[in-house]
C-alpha cells in the first residue's frame, strides 16, 4: 500500500472555555491519495473548516489540536516548529477560503500578492516571478492578465478574485490544495465557473483537493470521496457516488432526503428533527441520537467508531454487523 | 433578580472575575465613588464650609499635631486649613460629579445627535457630522475654555459659584460628544439596514420609537466603552481646566483645583497637599481607564 | 480627487468662519481690554477714547465684518498688550511651538506605533501586558502636574535638563530654530515629553487595537496560508491596513498637540503661540486671541486637508472610482 | 558679569510713555533714566537732573538743573531739549503717563542744560511724580518716528516699541518679548565711578509659572527671580548658593465694601444695605484675623495693618497702622446689633492672578466672615476681569491692593476716597461719598503749607478709619530670590537697578 | 403587461409597471469637476405580476436582480418609482394613514438572515407581540401572551421559549421566532425573502415544510424569493425570473423547469449542480452579470447569450406568451431558439 498523501489520525480539536474545554472536532481520520479530490460536508458547525485549519497549521488560538496526527506524505506536520510549518504553508498545502471579497489585502495590487507568494517560496528573480504570475493568472481564467495583474482586488469583481485567490493558493504548486467553501459567496452562475477552474487547475497541477462545502450537489459534481460530518465526527465517509445514492448513516440519508432537488417533485422533504447539538453538550454515545429515527439503546451509550461498509466506513451502530460480516469475509 | 444571576453567570461577569486587573480597578473605583458618595459621613471636616476652618491649621503635616492648635490630620491641612483627608474627599464629589454629568450629558447629546444623524441619513446627517466636524477642529480645552468664558460673561457674578460646575459640565461636555456622536452614528448605519429595523417599519413603527426602542439599545455596548473612558478624560481634563484658571472653585475645590493649589507647594516641602489629591486622582483616573480598557476588549466580539 | 480637495476647501473656509464668529462672541466676555490698557489712574474719557479708536463701541457684526476683511488682507491687526502687529508677533512665536509640536508629534507617532506594534504582536505577553498598563497611568495625569513633575526630578533634583525656555536659538531666515544648538535640544526635551506622552499613549492603544482587529482579517489567515514570513505579515500587511485608521486619529491628535501646546508652553516658559494665547486671555488682547483662534483653526483644517490625501495614497480604494471605471 | 533675571511678567513695550506698569518701567529703568530717579530704598536721588527747587517767587514752577556731558546711547547729546521733548510727549493723549502730568501747565528750556516746568497751581510734590519718567532723545525720535507714543489703532508696530535709546546704565543688545531680553553694559555711562556697575550683561526672561520659575533659580539657570512664592521662600533661602532677599512694599492690600449704595446686588437682603451699618463694617474688620492670615497665607511675609497706605506714605502713622486683635464674639456682638445677628449672603470678588496670595487671602477671609455670619460666596478670576467689576462699580465686597507711587496721601484719596466724579474716585467701590470730605481732599492739591495740608490728611484720615469704608488687610513684603553671591537690595517697588548691584 | 391571468382565483396582489430606480451619483461638486452626468441605477425595471390567493409565487435570479427591492415594494419599505400595486384592489401608498394600518395588518415580510432579523435585545415574547401591540390587533395583554404562546407552538417552539433573548436559539429555531412575528398580525400575504438561504440543508427542510404546512391551514398566500431554484421548485406554484432588474420569464413552475423558454433561465437551470448524478450535460453559464448602472442595451441579457443576435443588441424585447407563460426574448418570438434540452 502506498503512502497517502494526506493521512489524519484521530484528530481532536479543543477550545478551552470557563466551562472547561469544548471538543469541536473529535476524532477525525481519513486518508487521501494524491490527485484525489475529497469532498467534506456537513452542517454549520461541524467542525470542516476547523479540520482544514487544522491541516494546515492555522487554527485560530484558543483552539488547539488536543491530540492525533497529521502527516503529509508520511510525515507528521501536526507538531512542527512555526518556522518549519511555515515553510510548508503555500508550499505543499493551499488554501482556499469562503469569502474572496476579504481574502485579499486591499492595499496590495495582485501583482504584488502574487509576487510575494511565488518568492517566498521560490527561488525566482522578480521578473520571473511576475512571468509565473501572469501564466497564473491566465491559467484561473482571467483575461488580459499582463495589464490586471496591476490592479487592485477593489477593481475585480467576486467571481474574479476568487479566480485570483485561487492562482495564489496554486502560485507554488502545492501538493494538496484545502478548499473552504469556495463558493459560498458567490453567484449562482458564477459558482460552476469557479469549480471548474478548481478543479481544472488542481488536476493540471496534479494536486489533491479537500473542498469543503455544504452543497452536496458540487461534491456530486466535483469529488471523488465524500466525508459527511457532523458534530466534530465523521458520519460517513466513501466514494460520493455511492454515498448519495445509497447513504448509509440515518444523517446522511436524512440530509440527502431533506434537498429539494429539480428533478423529483416531493411534496414534503424529509425532515431530520431538531438541530445539531451545541459543542457543549453533545449527548453521550452516537452524537446523532436524538434526532435519529432508527435509535436504539447502545446508540445512547456507546460511541461509534467508523466501521468499514463494503467500501466505505460509516459510524453507525447499525453496521456493527457488517463490521463483524467484513471481518468474517 | 433574575438580571442579577443573568449577570453573574454571564460570559462578561466570568472575564471579570478572571482579570485580576479589572477586578482591582472595579475596587478601586467603587471604595472611592463610595467614599465620594458618603464624604460627609466619613470625612472628620466640612472643607466646603469656610466658617468651620481654622486658619491656624494650615499646613499641618500629616499625622502630626498642629504647631498652634495642636488638632492632628491624617493627610495634614492645606494653607487654608482644611483637613486635606476632607478635601480630597469632597473633591472627589466635585470631581466625579463633573465627570458623571459631563460624561452623561456628551453621552445623551452625542447619541441623539448620532442616532438622528444614522437614520435620517441626507442633509441631516450631513449638518450634524459637519458640526461635529467643526467641533473637532477647536481642541477640547480651547472648547472649554471659550464656553467658560461666554458662560462668565452671561451670568450675573453672584450666581457664578453655582453656574461654575454647571460651565464645567457643559464646556467638558460639549468637547466630548462628537465621539460619541460618531461612535453611535456608526452602529445606527450598521443597525438601521439590518431587518429587524425593516420588521418594525414594515408594521408602520415611527422614526422615532424605531431610534429610541430597537437601534439605541443595541448601540450601547460601544456608547459604554466611550463613557467609561470619557469619563477618565474629562476628569483630567477638568483637572487641566482648573489649572488654567477656570476649574472648579476654591473654595469647593475638586481633584483638580487641590492639585492646582497643591502644585505651589511642590518645592516648598508640603508635598501632601499636591500628593495625596494626585494620587487620588491617579488612582480614580487609572482605574476608571483600566476598567474602560477592560471593558473595550471584553465587549469586542471580535477579540474573543 | 480634485472634488473632494475643493469640498474641503470651502468646508475649511466655512469651518473658519465658524471659529471667527464663535471666537469673536467670546471675547466679549472674557474682560474688557480697556482696563488693562490704561493704567490705574486713567480716566473715564480716557476709557470712552480708547474704547472708540479700539471699535469696541461698534456694534458686534460690524466688528466681525472688520476684523475678516483685515484678516482676509492679511492684517490680524495690532496685540493691545505689545502694541506690535499680531501677524508679526505670531511668526515670531509659531516657530516654537512648531518645532515643540512636531517633535512631540513624532515622539508621540514614534513611540506610539511602535509600542502599539509591540504590544499587538505580544498580546498576552508579560511586557506587553506591563506597556499597556503603565501607558495609562500617562493619561491618568493632568498634562500640567506631569510637567511640573518632570522639572522637578530632571531639572531641579538631578540637575540634567533645563527647567524653561527654548535654549539657545539660532535664526535661519524668519525661523528660530532650537535644533541646533545643544542647549536647544537639551530644552525641548522635556516640553515634548510632557506634550506628546498622552497622545502617544492614545496612538499606541489605537494602534494595538486596530492592528489586533487586522491580524484577524481573512486576508491576513490568508496571508499566513500562503506560507509569507511572519514579519512580512505583520509589517507588510497587518501594518499598512493598520495606519489607515490610525491616520486620522493621528491627524486630530496632531491638531488637540498645538492647542495642548498652551498647557506645556505655560509651564515650561516655552515662548510660543500658546503662551502667547494665555497672556492674551490674561491682558484681554483680543487681537491676539483671534489671530491665535483662527492659526489654530487653519493648523487644524491642513492637517486635516493632508491625512484625507494622504488616505489617497495609502489606501487605493479610494482613488479607485476614477481609475477603476472601464474595467 | 553676567547677570540672568526673571519675574513673572514682561516689560510690554519698551516706549517709555506708552504703559505706566511695573515690569515695564523696571526693564526701562535699566535702559532710560528720568531726571529723578529712585534707588534701592525708593528714595528719589539725582538722574538727569542733579538738582531740582521750585522757583523762587513763583511757586507755580519748578527748576530742573540737569546733568551735562550725558550722551544718549546712540552718541547724542543730552540736553534740555530733549526732556521738554520727553516732557511733551508724555503728556499726549496716546500717553499712558500723561496722568502724573496733569499739573503740569508747560515744560521749557531756559537753556541747554536747565528746565522749567509750570504748574496748574503750586505742586509741592511733583518731583515724587517723575521718577518712571524716561527722557528720550529728540533726535532719534524724530529720525524715527516715534514723536508719539504708539496708538491702538495704529496698524503699524512703532520703532520705539523694540528699539530703545535711552542714557542709562545698559543698553539693548537684542529683544524676544515674553521670551528673553539682553542688555549690555554702557561703556559710555555717566555713572561710572559713582555706581558699582558690576553687572556688565543683563539677560532677563520672563518666567510666568511661579513653580517654573522657582525650579529656575534652583537649578542654577538664572541669578535672580523677583517674585518668589512665599512658600517657597525657605526653599529658595535654604538652597545651596541661594538666599532670599525682602523688603517691604509699596503695596497696600485691602477689602472694599459698598457702603454707599441703598441696596446691594450681589446679597440676599432685601431692599436694604446691610454694609450701610457701620457696626457691620467694624464688625467685619474685627473679624478678620491678620496675624493668621500673615502667618499661614503669607507665611510671616506681610505687614498687617490698620490702614490702607504703607509706611513709607506721607500721612501714615503708628496709630492708623494699629489693628484690631481678631475677636469674632465681639464681632458677633456687633452684629446682632446691628440687626444682622443671622447673618447674611454676599458675593466677595478677588483676583487671583494679581497679588500675593491674593486667592487664598480671600478664601482665608471667607471663612472669617462666616465665623460671624456673613457667608461670602467667593468668585475669583483674572485680574482683566476682576478690575473692571471695581472700576464699573458692580462689585459690593473686592479685594484691591493699591501702591503710592508718590508716597504721598492725596493719591490714594484721589482715587480711593473722594467719592466718583470725572476726574477723581475712580477706584472708589465704597461708594463713600462725603462732600466735606471731597472739599478737603480737593484742597490738598492746592495746599502749599505742608503743616497745614498734613493736618488735613489727618483729618481725612480720621474719617476714613472711623467710618471703616475700607477692610485693610497688610502691607505685602517682597521677596527676592538670588545667588548668595550677589549684594542686592530688594527695592519697595519692586524695581531692580542694576547698577546698584555687586557681586561678592 | 400581464394579460395571461385569466384564471378564476381573484388576485390578492396586482402589481403593474412597477419600477424602482436609485440614484447613485457622485455628490454635486464632484460631477461638475469630474463632468460627469447623474448615474441611476434601475433596480427593478417596469415589472408587473400578480399573485392570486392562496398561491406561492416564486422570484429568482442572481444577487442584484431586484428581487429584495421588488419585495420592499410590496410591503410598503420602499416607495416605487413608478407603478401600481394593488393590494386586494387597494392601492398600497406608504403614509401612516388609518387605511393604511389597517393593510398593514395583511401582509407580512420574513427576512433572510435569522441573525439580523430579530432585535438581540428583546425577549422573543416582545419581539413577536409588536406587530400585535402596534398594529392595534390586540390591546389585552394577557391575550397577548397567550397569542404569542400559541405562535411558538405554532411554528414548533414551545411557550416557554418566549422569556428567553434570540442569541439563545439556533438559526433554524430564530427563523421559526421570526415566522411566528410575521404571522402574529394574522396576515394573508407574506412576503419571504431568501428565507432558509441562510439555513443548513437540513434546518432548510424543516423551514420550508414548516411554510408550506402554514399555508396550508392559514390559507396564507406567498411571495417567495431565492436564488436556489431547486428550493424554488419546491415551494412555487408559479416563478418570475428576473435579470438585471426586469422580469424575463414567468411560468408555471413544473413547466418552468421542464420546458424552460428564456436562455437566461435556461442558464440558470444548467448552473445548478447535479445532485442526482444523472450525468446530465451542464452548459457553463458565460460571463458574470454586468454592472447594473449600465446595463447592456437592447435585451441586457444579449453579451452572456449564446443566442443573441443584432436585435438582441438593439431592441428590448416584450412579452410573448408560450405554452407555459410568458417570457420576454425575440429569440421565443422569433423561434430561433431550439427547444431545451432538459434530460429528465
Ligand atoms: N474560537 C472558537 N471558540 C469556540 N468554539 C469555536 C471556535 N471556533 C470554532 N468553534 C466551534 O467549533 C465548531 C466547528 O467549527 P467549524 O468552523 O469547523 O464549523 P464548520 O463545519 O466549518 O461550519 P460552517 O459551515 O459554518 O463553516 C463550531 O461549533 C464552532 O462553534
Ligand atoms: N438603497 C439602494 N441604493 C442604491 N442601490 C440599491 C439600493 N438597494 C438596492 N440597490 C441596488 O439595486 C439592485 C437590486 O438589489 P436587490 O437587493 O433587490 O437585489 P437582490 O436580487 O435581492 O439580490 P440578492 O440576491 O443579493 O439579495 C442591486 O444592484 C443593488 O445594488
Ligand atoms: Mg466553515
Ligand atoms: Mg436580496
Ligand atoms: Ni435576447
Amino acid at each position: 500500500m502506498t503512502t497517502p498523501l494526506l493521512s489524519v489520525r484521530d484528530l481532536v480539536i479543543k477550545f478551552p472555555t470557563r466551562h472547561g474545554p469544548l471538543t469541536a472536532v473529535d476524532g477525525v481520520s481519513f486518508d487521501l491519495a494524491a490527485g484525489e479530490v475529497l469532498g467534506v460536508v456537513g452542517e454549520s458547525g461541524a467542525g470542516k473548516s476547523l479540520t482544514g485549519s487544522a491541516i494546515i497549521g492555522l487554527l485560530d488560538p484558543p483552539g488547539h489540536i488536543a491530540s492525533g496526527e497529521i502527516y503529509l506524505k508520511g510525515e507528521r506536520i501536526d507538531n512542527l516548529r512555526a518556522e518549519d510549518m511555515r515553510a510548508i504553508r503555500g508550499r505543499r498545502i493551499g488554501m482556499v477560503f469562503q469569502d474572496p471579497l476579504t481574502s485579499l489585502n486591499p492595499l496590495y495590487t495582485i501583482a504584488d500578492q502574487l509576487i510575494e507568494t511565488i518568492r517566498t517560496h521560490l527561488r525566482l528573480s522578480e521578473r520571473e516571478a511576475r512571468k509565473r504570475a501572469i501564466g497564473l493568472l491566465d491559467d484561473v481564467g482571467i483575461p488580459a492578465a499582463s495589464r490586471r495583474i496591476d490592479d487592485y482586488p477593489h477593481q475585480f469583481s467576486g467571481g474574479m478574485r476568487q479566480r485570483v485567490v485561487i492562482a495564489l493558493a496554486l502560485a507554488a504548486e502545492p501538493e494538496l490544495v484545502i478548499a473552504d467553501e469556495p463558493t459560498t459567496a458567490l453567484d449562482v452562475s458564477v459558482q460552476a465557473q469557479i469549480i471548474d477552474v478548481l478543479k481544472e487547475q488542481c488536476t493540471q497541477h496534479g494536486a489533491s483537493v479537500i473542498l469543503i462545502t455544504h452543497d452536496m450537489g458540487v461534491i456530486a459534481e466535483t469529488a471523488d470521496r465524500v466525508a459527511v460530518m457532523y458534530s466534530g465526527r465523521i458520519a460517513e465517509i466513501g466514494p460520493v457516488r455511492e454515498i448519495i445514492q445509497n447513504a448509509k448513516h440515518p444523517y446522511t440519508s436524512g440530509l440527502m432526503g431533506s434537498i429539494p432537488t429539480l428533478a423529483q417533485e416531493e411534496d414534503r422533504l424529509v425532515q431530520i428533527p431538531g438541530a445539531m447539538p451545541r459543542l457543549s453538550d453533545i449527548p453521550p454515545g452516537c452524537p446523532f441520537n436524538p434526532r435519529c429515527d432508527k435509535v436504539f439503546d447502545k446508540c445512547r451509550v456507546h460511541r461509534p467508531s467508523l466501521i468499514p461498509v463494503e467500501n466505505r466506513e460509516v459510524a453507525c451502530w447499525l453496521y456493527e454487523d457488517a463490521e463483524a460480516k467484513g471481518a468474517a469475509l | 433578580m433574575e438580571a442579577v444571576s443573568n449577570f453573574l453567570a454571564s460570559d462578561l461577569f466570568y472575564r471579570f472575575r478572571k482579570s485580576p486587573v479589572a477586578v482591582l480597578a472595579f475596587i478601586v473605583t467603587a471604595v472611592l465613588v463610595l467614599s465620594a458618595l458618603f464624604a460627609p459621613l466619613i470625612a472628620p471636616q466640612n472643607p466646603f464650609d469656610p466658617g468651620s476652618l481654622n486658619l491656624m491649621n494650615g499646613f499641618s503635616l500629616p499625622g502630626e499635631p498642629n504647631q498652634f492648635t495642636g488638632e492632628i490630620f491624617m493627610f495634614g491641612t492645606d494653607d487654608q486649613g482644611r483637613d486635606v483627608f476632607s478635601t480630597i474627599l469632597y473633591g472627589l464629589r466635585i470631581s466625579l460629579f463633573v465627570g458623571f454629568s459631563a460624561v452623561i450629558f456628551a453621552m445623551v447629546l452625542g447619541s441623539v445627535l448620532g442616532l438622528i444623524a444614522g437614520y435620517t441619513g441626507g442633509r441631516t446627517d450631513t449638518i450634524i457630522m459637519r458640526i461635529a466636524d467643526i467641533q473637532l477642529t477647536f481642541p477640547a480645552i480651547l472648547v472649554a475654555l471659550l464656553i467658560f468664558g461666554i458662560a462668565k460673561g452671561i451670568t450675573p457674578p453672584s450666581y457664578r459659584d453655582e453656574v461654575a460646575i454647571w460651565v464645567l459640565i457643559l464646556a467638558i461636555g460639549l468637547s466630548d460628544w462628537v465621539q460619541f456622536a460618531r461612535v453611535v452614528r456608526g452602529a445606527t448605519l450598521v443597525e438601521r439596514n439590518k431587518e429587524y429595523v425593516q420588521a418594525a417599519k414594515l408594521i408602520g413603527r415611527k422614526p422615532m420609537a424605531i431610534m429610541l426602542k430597537h437601534i439605541l439599545p443595541n448601540t450601547l455596548g460601544p456608547v459604554l466603552v466611550i463613557a467609561t473612558i470619557s469619563l477618565a478624560l474629562a476628569i483630567i481634563a477638568e483637572a487641566t481646566l482648573s489649572f488654567l484658571g477656570v476649574g472648579a472653585p476654591p473654595t469647593q475645590p475638586s481633584l483638580g483645583t487641590l492639585i492646582r493649589i497643591g502644585q505651589g507647594f511642590l518645592f516648598s516641602g508640603e508635598y501632601w497637599i499636591l500628593l495625596y489629591p494626585a494620587l487620588t486622582l491617579l488612582a480614580l483616573a487609572l482605574s476608571v481607564n483600566l476598567l474602560g480598557d477592560w471593558l473595550r476588549d471584553a465587549l469586542n466580539p471580535k477579540l474573543k | 480627487m480634485l472634488a473632494y480637495v475643493i469640498r474641503r476647501v470651502f468646508q475649511s473656509i466655512f469651518v473658519l468662519l465658524m471659529v471667527g464668529l464663535v471666537a469673536f462672541s467670546m471675547f466679549r466676555f472674557v474682560g474688557d481690554p480697556v482696563e488693562n490698557l490704561l493704567g490705574q489712574e486713567r480716566t473715564q474719557a480716557d476709557i470712552e477714547r480708547v474704547r472708540d479708536q479700539l471699535g469696541l463701541n461698534d456694534p458686534f457684526p460690524v466688528q466681525y465684518v472688520k476684523f475678516l476683511g483685515n484678516a482676509l488682507q492679511g492684517n490680524l491687526g495690532v496685540s493691545y498688550r505689545q502694541g506690535r502687529p499680531v501677524s508679526e508677533i505670531i511668526a515670531e512665536r509659531a516657530p516654537a511651538t512648531l518645532e515643540l509640536a512636531g517633535v512631540s508629534a513624532l515622539f508621540a507617532v514614534v513611540f506610539g506605533v511602535g509600542l502599539g506594534v509591540f504590544t499587538a504582536i505580544r498580546r498576552d505577553g508579560f511586557v506587553a501586558n506591563f506597556i499597556m498598563t503603565t501607558s495609562l497611568i500617562g493619561v491618568s495625569l493632568p498634562t500640567f502636574l506631569i510637567g511640573i513633575l518632570l522639572i522637578y526630578v530632571f531639572a531641579v533634583e538631578l540637575g540634567w535638563l533645563p527647567s524653561f525656555g527654548r535654549g539657545e536659538t539660532v535664526k535661519i531666515g524668519g525661523w528660530s530654530t532650537g535644533f541646533l544648538t545643544e542647549s536647544g535640544l537639551k530644552a525641548i526635551i522635556l516640553p515634548a515629553i510632557t506634550l506628546g506622552l498622552y497622545q502617544m499613549t492614545l496612538i499606541m492603544r489605537l494602534v494595538r487595537s486596530e492592528m489586533l482587529e487586522v491580524l484577524r482579517t481573512d486576508y491576513i489567515k490568508f496571508a499566513r496560508a500562503r506560507g509569507l514570513s511572519t514579519r512580512a505579515i505583520n509589517f507588510g500587511h497587518a501594518l499598512k491596513n493598520t495606519l489607515v485608521p490610525v491616520i486620522t486619529v493621528t491627524g486630530l491628535q496632531i491638531g488637540s498637540i498645538i492647542a495642548f501646546a498652551i498647557i506645556t508652553e505655560t509651564v515650561f516658559q516655552w515662548p510660543g503661540v500658546g503662551l502667547l494665547f494665555i497672556n492674551a486671555i490674561q491682558f484681554v488682547d483680543i487681537p491676539v486671541m483671534a489671530a491665535y483662534l483662527m492659526l489654530i483653526s487653519v493648523m487644524f483644517v491642513l492637517i486635516n486637508l493632508i491625512v484625507d490625501l494622504l488616505y489617497f495614497v495609502i489606501d487605493p480604494r479610494l482613488s479607485a472610482d476614477a481609475s477603476s471605471r472601464g474595467h | 558679569e553676567t547677570l540672568r533675571w526673571a519675574r513673572a511678567g514682561d516689560s510690554l513695550t519698551l516706549d517709555p510713555h506708552s504703559q505706566n506698569e511695573g515690569p515695564t518701567h523696571a526693564l526701562s529703568q535699566q535702559i532710560y533714566e528720568p531726571l529723578i530717579s529712585p534707588d534701592m530704598e525708593a528714595k528719589p536721588i539725582p538722574a538727569l537732573a542733579t538738582e531740582w527747587m521750585v522757583k523762587e517767587g513763583d511757586p507755580n514752577v519748578w527748576v530742573f538743573k540737569l546733568r551735562e556731558g550725558v550722551k544718549f546711547h546712540g552718541g547724542e547729546d543730552f540736553t534740555a531739549e530733549d526732556v521738554v521733548f520727553s516732557f511733551n510727549r508724555a503728556k499726549m493723549e496716546s500717553s499712558d503717563m500723561k496722568e502724573l502730568l496733569v499739573s503740569i501747565k508747560e515744560v521749557r528750556a531756559v537753556d541747554d542744560y536747565t528746565v522749567e516746568m509750570e504748574t496748574e497751581g503750586p505742586n509741592p510734590i511733583l518731583p515724587n511724580n517723575l521718577t518712571n519718567l524716561f527722557i528720550m532723545d529728540k533726535g532719534w525720535a524724530e529720525a524715527n518716528d516715534v514723536t508719539a507714543p504708539a496708538e491702538f489703532d495704529d496698524g503699524e508696530e512703532t520703532y520705539a516699541v523694540r528699539n530703545a535709546n535711552g542714557t542709562g546704565a545698559y543698553m539693548l543688545e537684542s529683544r524676544e518679548p515674553d521670551t528673553k531680553t539682553v542688555l549690555k553694559a554702557n561703556p559710555n555711562y555717566w555713572g561710572k565711578g559713582e555706581f558699582p556697575l558690576e553687572v556688565t550683561e543683563i539677560i532677563y526672561t520672563p518666567i510666568q509659572n511661579a513653580a517654573t520659575r522657582v525650579a529656575a533659580l534652583l537649578s542654577g539657570e538664572v541669578d535672580l527671580i523677583q517674585d518668589v512664592p512665599v512658600q517657597d521662600i525657605d526653599r529658595v533661602a535654604n538652597g545651596d548658593g541661594l538666599k532670599v532677599g525682602n523688603a517691604p512694599q509699596n503695596r497696600t492690600i485691602f477689602f472694599g465694601i459698598n457702603s454707599g449704595d441703598e441696596d446691594l446686588e450681589n446679597d440676599n437682603v432685601e431692599g436694604k444695605n446691610p454694609f450701610a451699618d457701620v457696626r457691620v463694617r467694624k464688625a467685619m474688620n474685627m473679624a478678620i484675623d491678620r496675624d493668621a492670615i500673615k502667618q499661614v497665607v503669607m507665611r510671616g511675609q506681610s505687614a498687617p495693618t490698620g490702614v490702607i497706605i504703607p509706611p513709607f506714605v506721607n500721612g501714615w502713622t503708628e496709630e492708623l497702622d494699629a489693628y484690631p486683635k481678631a475677636d469674632i464674639e465681639a464681632a458677633k456682638a456687633l452684629m446682632e446689633e446691628a440687626g444682622y445677628g443671622d447673618g447674611f449672603e454676599v458675593t466677595l470678588h478677588c483676583p487671583n492672578d494679581r497679588y500675593i496670595n491674593d486667592e487664598a487671602i480671600c478664601q482665608a477671609a471667607v471663612g472669617m466672615m462666616g465665623k460671624i455670619g456673613i457667608k461670602a460666596n467667593l468668585v475669583a478670576q483674572t485680574k482683566a476681569n476682576h478690575f473692571p467689576l471695581i472700576s464699573g462699580k458692580k462689585t459690593d465686597f473686592y479685594l484691591l491692593g493699591w501702591g503710592v507711587p508718590t508716597f504721598d496721601s492725596e493719591y490714594v484719596f484721589n482715587f480711593l476716597v473722594h467719592s466718583t466724579t470725572d476726574d477723581r474716585g475712580s477706584w472708589n467701590g465704597s461708594r463713600f461719598s462725603n462732600e466735606e470730605v471731597d472739599a478737603m481732599i480737593q484742597s490738598l492739591g492746592s495746599e502749599v503749607d505742608l503743616d497745614k495740608r498734613n493736618e488735613t490728611i489727618a483729618k481725612i484720615w480720621q474719617v476714613v478709619q472711623d467710618e471703616q469704608i475700607y477692610l485693610p488687610i497688610h502691607n505685602q513684603v517682597l521677596n527676592w530670590g538670588m545667588k548668595s553671591n550677589i549684594d542686592f537690595p530688594v527695592q519697595p517697588e519692586d524695581q531692580p537697578h542694576f547698577k546698584f548691584l555687586k557681586f561678592n | 403587461m400581464t394579460e395571461f391571468s385569466a384564471q378564476l382565483d381573484t388576485p390578492l396582489i396586482q402589481v403593474a409597471n412597477l419600477s424602482c430606480v436609485f440614484d447613485v451619483s457622485k455628490p454635486w461638486l464632484n460631477r461638475v469637476v469630474e463632468r460627469e452626468s447623474k448615474q441611476f441605477l434601475r433596480a427593478v425595471d417596469d415589472v408587473s405580476f400578480e399573485i392570486r390567493k392562496g398561491e406561492t409565487l416564486a422570484l429568482v435570479g442572481e444577487s442584484g436582480s431586484g428581487k429584495s427591492t421588488i419585495a420592499k415594494m410590496l410591503v410598503g419599505l420602499l416607495e416605487p418609482s413608478a407603478g401600481t400595486i394593488l393590494f386586494d384592489g387597494q392601492p398600497m401608498v406608504i403614509d401612516s394613514s388609518e387605511r393604511m394600518m389597517e393593510l398593514r395588518k395583511r401582509f407580512q415580510m420574513i427576512f433572510q438572515s435569522p441573525y439580523a432579523s430579530l432585535n438581540p435585545r428583546w425577549k422573543v415574547a416582545d419581539v413577536i407581540a409588536e406587530p400585535m401591540v402596534v398594529l392595534g390587533v390586540e390591546k389585552d395583554s394577557a391575550k397577548i401572551q397567550a397569542r404569542v404562546g400559541e405562535l411558538l407552538e405554532l411554528v414548533g417552539l414551545s411557550a416557554a421559549d418566549g422569556a428567553k433573548f434570540p442569541h439563545e436559539f439556533s438559526g433554524g429555531q430564530r427563523q421559526r421566532i421570526a415566522i411566528a412575528r410575521a404571522l402574529s398580525s394574522n396576515p394573508d400575504f407574506v412576503v419571504c425573502d431568501e428565507p432558509t438561504s441562510a439555513l443548513d440543508v437540513s434546518v432548510q427542510a424543516q423551514i420550508l415544510n414548516l411554510m408550506r404546512d402554514l399555508q396550508d391551514q392559514l390559507g396564507l398566500t406567498y411571495l417567495f424569493i431565492s436564488h436556489d431554484l431547486s428550493v424554488v421548485r419546491h415551494m412555487a406554484d408559479r416563478i418570475g425570473v428576473l435579470y438585471l432588474g426586469a422580469l424575463v420569464e414567468i411560468a408555471d413552475s413544473k413547466e418552468l423547469f421542464k420546458a424552460p423558454q428564456h436562455p437566461y433561465t435556461r442558464m440558470l437551470l444548467d448552473a445548478v449542480p447535479d445532485l442526482e448524478m444523472t450525468g446530465r450535460q451542464r452548459k457553463e453559464v458565460e460571463g458574470e452579470i454586468p454592472n447594473p448602472i449600465n446595463p447592456p442595451p437592447g435585451c441586457t441579457f444579449h453579451p452572456r447569450c449564446p443566442f443573441a443576435n443584432e436585435r438582441c443588441k438593439g431592441e428590448v424585447p416584450h412579452w410573448t406568451e408560450t405554452r407555459t407563460g410568458v417570457v420576454a426574448c425575440h429569440g421565443v418570438e422569433e423561434g430561433r431558439i431550439p427547444a431545451a434540452e432538459m434530460v429528465r
